[in-house]
């Protein structure tokens, strides 16, 4: 009973990991990126390789994922930034296809659809974190989680997120006041793939195996709708909305119901949130929060 | 803004207490069942779900374990390892389950069974074939033959009995179909004969045209088609569509009846290995008949193996709490010494590693109606026909 | 002396020729008028030179080096800032967080050192950096008299102050030349006077200024030589009297005489 | 590749397959080409048409053998699960997308992504995750020309996509509902100034797009079965032709559905792609044109002002 | 009688007032304009008569009929302001740029039923302007700004409307093509009694074009009379003439 809590908060965990990567690239940035997906599987799948076939450590392999990923998000990033709204959503989505359909048959790297199993467990020193022990991977995933929050926190209130959002609300008046509108996108880009690249390393080490059909679009949806639940640029928020949103998704299990509530009216509701939100509260649960500096900083804090 | 958030702090108090009240039931026989029930594999899971909650029933019918009801409990792996691994959890953990259906692929299974292996839970799979799922621990059976056992005689009766040198293959790119195709294929190309096409597709394709003109202009003896029931329909039907000539093979998938309904004619003449039959039993009757009354369908090879599946495990409930309380290792002890247990897909016995001990059946589709071959097995790499 | 000047300057859409071989210049230290009808062609000459649009042909000068092509990230850095005609805010943004961008590239060590340190770097690390930011910051805000508004949202702001937050980003770059579009445009007499000031006493910090401008009275009494552009061509160049009094500038604005 | 039969062969597999895009993305670009917006939901408004197209037809045949009442009964089937499509788009729009349309775009899209989860979850509650048959109405035995086979299914997608592209074409630029959609599409504010009720236009354009998407469904059901997940991807493969042909544009939508089916195809025969990447091929051609030509093969350049 | 009354309106965007308690009328037959810089509001009043802009208090009449008012329900849509019989002529013209000349004038037209009566109005409408009967079959996109501004005037009159409101004809054009579109305008009022509101910056030109006249300033109006009277007019000319 309580693991099941403490699972879906690790799954919390990873998953706002993602939306935090996700609410750089569209709650400041203003990018609508639908690939959240295929950078977590990339992450997934170089920890997987490289635990199983060369036998590193999470902690070798953690920043690996993070530069591939990052790697890959520029590579995306660098063609298809120029295009703008939906185009972005509907090339960055394909982008996550991608990336699945050729984990999928790359057979002799990534197993095809087998996948990799028998994932090494996460140590650290000589403790290892077995995922069964919920306690220690949850200390793990918070431990990430809150680094990369506050991380994230000071990135979005250095001169770069305030570039980033500036580009948000308007690009050719940022270009005009010479911020480098190119390079601040591939950069946001960059680094919200990271993290899901992270994402996707914890993934690994705590379900233990990896296979292609647990990358679809339908992930990076998920996390799309955290950010917009929880409330674009707003990193708290969006961590919000990653609880909501795996409450929701194991809602049947939770309450006990899930031999009696047929099994798609969990979808069916998380489509009718997605809707009601949208009508009621498009700003989200918490709504943005934008940053004030200068002299009201500590009573603006206060407020809060 | 105040409003809002308190319908939030009220969404993440409200959901943990109602987990909470749910508290531990004494002496509760859950048994649980993990499958895909949404997406795009649900129909592969509901058919399983579907036995194990008609064996369920009518074990609680007729007593259950001294009066007191074995309660199955449904979670939904949506065909992903994140909620199949969430669902054990749960089951594990809340529902604290004496024993697992479950679940239906390769995947997912991988990882339930670690987790399973872990926590001491039995579990039976009624589809996971790949070779590797029961070296993962002593608590780990199936109901289904391994992909290597399949393929094996898959491989054997193609060359020597069918006499085919020349064989095209398409097959899916996923766990099952993939093992399959590379079982057969490695027997067959190891006793001489040639693989002239592999052409693959996803599951949920509905669009066979380009691989098969392709395996036509190879020119091969026959088609494997180690696939889904309702890929194969389609594959078959495209086929006849492009006037492919050649004769088609496949696996056990083909014993979904529900491929005569996709299909009709097209079945004609196609001839598949799947799980070998006692004479059609008064107790398969019996089951596929109250199992279409009841959903509507007809079950599948899969169905199948889950029935046998739960009810190996509530014979094993059965035996665990004749002393009056049940465990987890007890299950799992009364599963391993199963001997000989009639199923409704035939007699079922354990090997040492929790693997089915079968035979295979070859079938023959006579119109739309498959007619039962025989049974085989490979001995020391030559194919021996049982009975 | 020129601080800036165009050669030839010509941008054509299609076979329409927006602007058409223009040699224009602002000298350094004075109040340059950019007037005409609407539709002359005064805006895609102001986008032409400040890296928002590329000339078909001719070529730009600053500080007597060719920028032509530039892109306008880089024209900014060279001390070049502008305003827009259809004021373009980071609305959601507030108003000091505004000016602090126009403080942005002066900050971090761009452009090419330690790039990725920079972005992560400590919040402690750049406090320094930041309160320099800040100072600036207000003292342009201060420069509008519009401190009090330092924490609202830009988009909250009233449309005359939106106006001089825009002017006020553009300065805290800390340009050596200012691009004005339509600086008046929807200010009232007093509003417009006021801004009048105000440009006069951008000047006289030393910052050289451009205005593109309807309101002539505002244009004959700050600037200190007028361009006038007619469908796409320059007709005339002067101080305001003499394009008070020049024929060509007087039927373009209000047709020939019968 | 091996004989020029072969060769043709693929390419009428490969047009049919476009055929079948072509059919879904008429109905992508009609709604993007008025709201700006990707109607997520559109593939499983096609799957809603699908079964109830099957189940009329079942009910109308009866045990009816092939003949001229199947072909009737069919297209009978096909009219009235127009109609019923028609109306379910209708109030999909008025309830999920028109309370949005000042939002910002992000708004509809998830919106719409909400709507596809409750349409097709629905479908697979009330009506079970297997596949349906959708049974030919009339005698699908292929015939040969020079070595290449083809059924008579392939000529009715082929020819209806043809015909509903051309009756559309017709509808937008001649007749007056259809000049008052595309002034719509072009302006709204301005539209209702001319006294046009831009709601009306619109409910219009999404029971139009309904009711083709529901005729298609049941084309698309003949051959490949009807099944609660069918609007998924196919609706995202009939998204990329559309985006490819240049969306909101009506041939664009035709073009870019024959470009998507015969590049997979070819890039499957003829360039050894597995199959299994077929969706990469048709992904990888979306990138690519959004760059080189992000309006697609028939849109138009819009710039935007400064 | 007056045609158009517009009493004690304000509409607001977002915290902004951009009308405040602008109260006006406008006589039948009459030409009536309204001058003020840019941003004054002009704009906004005009989309607030059409119901394009709700109210935040006031109401606008229309012979004697409610047509907006502060409350949503209660006022009339757009497309039934536009059957009343009000045609705007949105400021930067707004024409249908991908559809052809004719196109856009059927869309004036759409109101009207019979093609008949349609046929007939576009063939007035060629003879009065005959650029647009020269590229009746070209894209809109491809006609100068006057061009565009003629036919967004011809696009307004095609459903024979009892007023026309022009929102800035003048915009961005040459001198001698605002005086023929004056000129134009000056003709519609008088052959066939249209009542003209005419919103414009270049404050000369509108008075001696109208009849009477309004001053708007950061959305009030700030004066009103006859036009020959605002003409000279001290204030007027020293804030509106530069003069």
């Amino acid at each position: 009973m309580v693991n099941f809590f403490l699972l879906i908060l690790i799954y919390s965990g990873i998953y706002a990991l993602m939306a935090i990567g996700q609410n750089l690239i569209t709650g400041y940035t203003g990018m609508l990126s639908l690939c959240q997906a295929g950078f977590f599987a990339i992450g997934s799948y170089v920890t997987a390789i490289l635990a199983t076939s060369l036998g590193w450590s999470l902690w070798a392999t953690l920043p690996v994922a993070a530069l591939l990923s990052a790697m890959f998000g520029v590579l995306i990033g660098l063609p298809t930034l120029r295009l703008k709204g939906d185009y972005l959503a509907i090339a960055t989505l394909g982008f996550g296809e991608i990336v699945r359909n050729v984990l999928n048959n790359w057979d002799s790297l990534t197993g095809g659809p087998m996948g990799i199993q028998r994932i090494p467990m996460a140590t650290i020193f000589s403790f290892t974190i077995n995922p069964y022990k919920k306690w220690a991977f949850l200390a793990l995933v918070i431990l990430i989680v809150v680094i990369s929050y506050y991380l994230f926190e000071r990135l979005g209130r250095s001169r770069m997120g305030r570039a980033l959002q500036a580009i948000r609300d308007d690009e050719i008046a940022a270009a005009s006041m010479g911020i480098n509108v190119t390079k601040y996108k591939v950069w946001a880009f960059a680094i919200g793939a990271s993290v899901a690249g992270i994402a996707g390393s914890l993934q690994s080490v705590f379900s233990l195996s990896v296979t292609p059909n647990s990358y679809t679009f339908m992930v990076s949806i998920m996390v799309l709708c955290m950010v917009v639940l929880g409330g674009m640029g707003n990193f708290a928020a969006v961590i919000l909305g990653a609880f909501i949103i795996q409450l929701i998704s194991y809602f049947p299990q939770l309450t006990g119901l899930s031999s009696v509530i047929p099994p798609q009216f969990k979808q069916i509701l998380f489509g009718l949130i997605l809707v009601v939100m949208m009508i009621w509260r498009p700003q989200g649960i918490i709504g943005v929060r934008s940053y004030r500096v200068g002299q009201k900083k500590s009573k603006a804090k206060g407020a809060k | 803004m105040k409003k809002s958030l308190l319908t939030v702090l009220a969404i993440v108090m409200i959901a943990p207490a109602f987990v909470f009240a749910q508290g531990d039931k004494e002496e509760a026989y859950n048994v649980g069942f993990i499958g895909p029930m949404t997406g795009d594999y649900a129909n592969y899971g509901i058919l399983c779900n579907n036995s194990a909650v008609l064996a369920v029933e009518k074990f609680n019918e007729a007593g259950g374990i001294n009066g007191t009801p074995v309660t199955l409990i449904t979670e939904d792996s949506e065909g992903t390892i994140e909620k199949a691994s969430s669902s054990i959890e749960k089951l594990s953990s809340t529902d604290n389950i004496l024993a697992l259906v479950g679940p239906i692929f390769t995947g997912s299974t991988f990882s339930v069974a670690d987790r399973c292996q872990n926590e001491g839970i039995p579990l039976i799979t009624p589809s996971a074939t790949h070779a590797d799922i029961t070296k993962t621990g002593d608590m780990i059976f199936r109901t289904v033959v391994s992909d290597g056992l399949q393929g094996e005689v898959a491989g054997h009766y193609f060359y020597e009995v069918l006499g085919h040198r020349k064989l095209a293959v398409l097959y899916a790119k996923n766990d099952y179909s993939q093992g399959l195709y590379e079982s057969m294929s490695a027997t067959f190309e190891s006793l001489g004969g040639e693989i002239v096409a592999a052409e693959t597709c996803l599951v949920g394709d509905k669009d066979f045209k380009t691989q098969l003109t392709k395996i036509k202009a190879a020119q091969p003896d026959a088609i494997y088609i180690p696939n889904y029931t309702v890929e194969m329909a389609q594959i078959l039907e495209q086929a006849a569509q492009l006037s492919v000539g050649a004769p088609f093979v496949s696996c056990d998938g083909f014993s979904n009846p529900e491929i005569y309904n996709l299909a009709g004619a097209y079945t004609d003449g196609v001839v598949y290995v799947g799980p070998a039959k006692v004479e059609a039993s008064d107790a398969f009757n019996e089951f596929a008949e109250e199992y279409k009354s009841v959903y509507g369908i007809e079950p599948d090879s899969f169905a199948i193996n889950a029935y046998d599946g739960a009810n190996i495990i509530l014979n094993a409930i059965k035996t665990a709490a004749a002393d009056g309380k049940a465990t987890r290792q007890e299950v799992r002890d009364a599963i391993a010494a199963t001997k000989d247990y009639e199923g409704v897909g035939g007699i079922i016995n354990f090997a040492e590693n929790g693997d089915l001990v079968a035979y295979q059946g070859v079938y023959k589709v006579n119109g739309t109606t498959p007619e039962y071959l025989g049974a085989f097995q490979v001995v020391n790499g030559k194919l021996v026909k049982v009975d | 002396m020129k601080l800036l000047q165009t050669e030839k300057l010509t941008r054509a859409y299609g076979g329409v020729m927006a602007v058409n071989e223009v040699d224009f210049s602002a000298q350094e230290g004075l109040i340059t008028g950019l007037i005409g009808p609407n539709g002359a062609g005064k805006t895609t000459l102001f986008n032409n030179m400040t890296g928002l649009d590329i000339p078909t042909e001719g070529k730009v000068f600053f500080d007597e080096k060719e920028i032509t092509g530039f892109p306008s990230h880089k024209i900014a850095r060279l001390g070049i800032a502008r305003t827009f005609q259809n004021i373009r805010l980071f609305k959601e943004m507030s108003v000091i967080e505004n000016v602090m961008i126009g403080r942005h590239f002066m900050t971090g060590e761009s452009p090419h050192k330690k790039r990725l340190t920079n972005m992560f770097k400590s919040y402690f690390f750049m406090e320094s950096e930041e309160a320099l930011m800040l100072e600036n910051a207000h003292k342009w805000l201060n420069f509008f008299d519009m401190d009090e508004f330092a924490n609202e949202d830009a988009k909250n702001l009233p449309y005359g102050r939106q106006r001089e937050l825009e002017i006020a980003r553009a300065l805290a770059s800390n340009p050596k030349i200012l691009f004005l579009d339509e600086p008046a445009a929807g200010m009232n007499p007093q509003e417009t006077e006021h801004l009048m000031d105000t440009i006069r006493k951008i000047r006289d910090t030393g910052v050289t200024v451009v205005l593109i401008e309807h309101d002539m009275k505002l244009v004959m009494s700050i600037c200190d030589n007028i361009t006038v552009l007619n469908y796409g061509q320059k007709i005339a160049q002067g101080t305001p009297k003499e394009i008070k009094n020049n024929p060509l500038v007087i039927e373009a604005y209000l047709g020939k005489e019968e | 590749m091996g004989s020029l039969s072969e060769f043709f062969q693929h390419f009428v597999n490969g047009l049919t397959l476009g055929g079948v895009y072509a059919l879904i993305a008429l109905g992508y670009t009609m709604v993007y080409g008025i709201l700006k917006f990707i109607n997520f939901a559109h593939g499983d408004v096609l799957m809603v048409g699908a079964y109830i197209g099957l189940f009329v037809f079942d009910a109308l045949r009866g045990s009816a053998p092939l003949g001229a009442w199947t072909f009737i009964a069919f297209f009978l089937a096909m009219l009235i699960s127009m109609v019923l499509t028609a109306a379910l788009g209708v109030v999909i729009e008025r309830v999920a997308y028109k309370p949005l349309r000042k939002a910002s775009r992000l708004a509809p899209l998830l919106s719409a992504i909400g709507v596809s989860f409750i349409l097709s979850n629905s479908a697979a509650w009330a009506w079970g995750t297997q596949s349906r048959k959708l049974n030919y109405p009339f005698d699908n035995t292929p015939f040969e020309i020079g070595g290449v086979v083809i059924t008579p299914h392939q000529v009715l997608v082929l020819v209806v996509s043809i015909l509903m592209m051309v009756a559309l074409k017709v509808f937008v630029d001649r007749s007056r509902m259809g000049k008052a959609m595309r002034a719509t599409s072009l302006d709204q504010d301005t539209a209702r100034l001319m006294g046009i009720n831009v709601n009306v236009v619109i409910s219009l354009t999404f029971a139009i797009g309904s009711a083709l998407a529901a005729a298609g469904g049941m084309l698309i059901a003949l051959d490949f079965k009807a099944y609660p997940t069918m609007g998924m991807m196919l609706g995202l493969k009939a998204f990329v032709a559309a985006v490819v042909g240049g969306i909101g544009n009506i041939g664009g939508a035709m073009l870019g559905g024959i470009t998507l089916g015969l590049l997979e195809t070819f890039g499957v025969a003829v360039f050894g792609i597995p199959q299994a990447m077929k969706d990469t091929i048709s992904f990888a051609v979306l990138i690519i044109v959004l760059l080189v030509r992000p309006q697609g093969l028939l849109g138009k350049v819009v710039r935007e002002k400064v | 009688m007056a045609l158009l009354n517009i009493d004690n309106i304000s509409v607001s965007y977002g915290s902004i007032k951009a009308l405040k308690q602008v109260s006006m009328h406008v006589n039948e037959g009459d030409i009536v304009s309204l001058i003020g810089a840019n941003g004054a509001g002009k704009s906004t009043l005009l989309k607030a008569i059409v119901g394009l802009e709700p109210l935040v208090e006031g109401s606008i009449t229309f012979e004697d009929e409610i047509i907006c008012c502060d409350t949503v329900s209660k006022s009339v849509p757009t497309e039934k302001i536009a059957k009343k019989g009000i045609a705007l002529v949105p400021e930067g013209r707004r024409v249908f740029a991908d559809m052809s000349v004719e196109e856009n004038l059927d869309m004036g037209a759409f109101l009207i039923r019979d093609e008949e009566v349609i046929r007939k109005k576009k063939e007035e409408m060629y003879d009065f302007f005959p650029i647009l009967g020269a590229r009746r079959k070209q894209k809109t996109r491809s006609l100068s700004g006057g061009e565009q501004q003629m036919m967004a005037i011809a696009r307004a009159l095609m459903s024979s409307p009892r007023m026309i409101l022009l929102d800035e004809p003048g915009l961005g054009l040459a001198p001698l093509i605002i005086q023929d579109i004056f000129d134009k305008i000056a003709y519609i009022n008088k052959s066939e009694n249209v009542t003209v509101f005419l919103v414009e910056q270049n404050a000369r030109m509108a008075l001696k074009a109208s009849t009477e006249g309004y001053v708007m300033e950061n959305g009030r109006i700030v004066l009103s009379g006859s036009s020959k009277d605002l003409l000279n007019n001290d204030s007027v000319q020293s804030a509106y003439l530069g003069a």
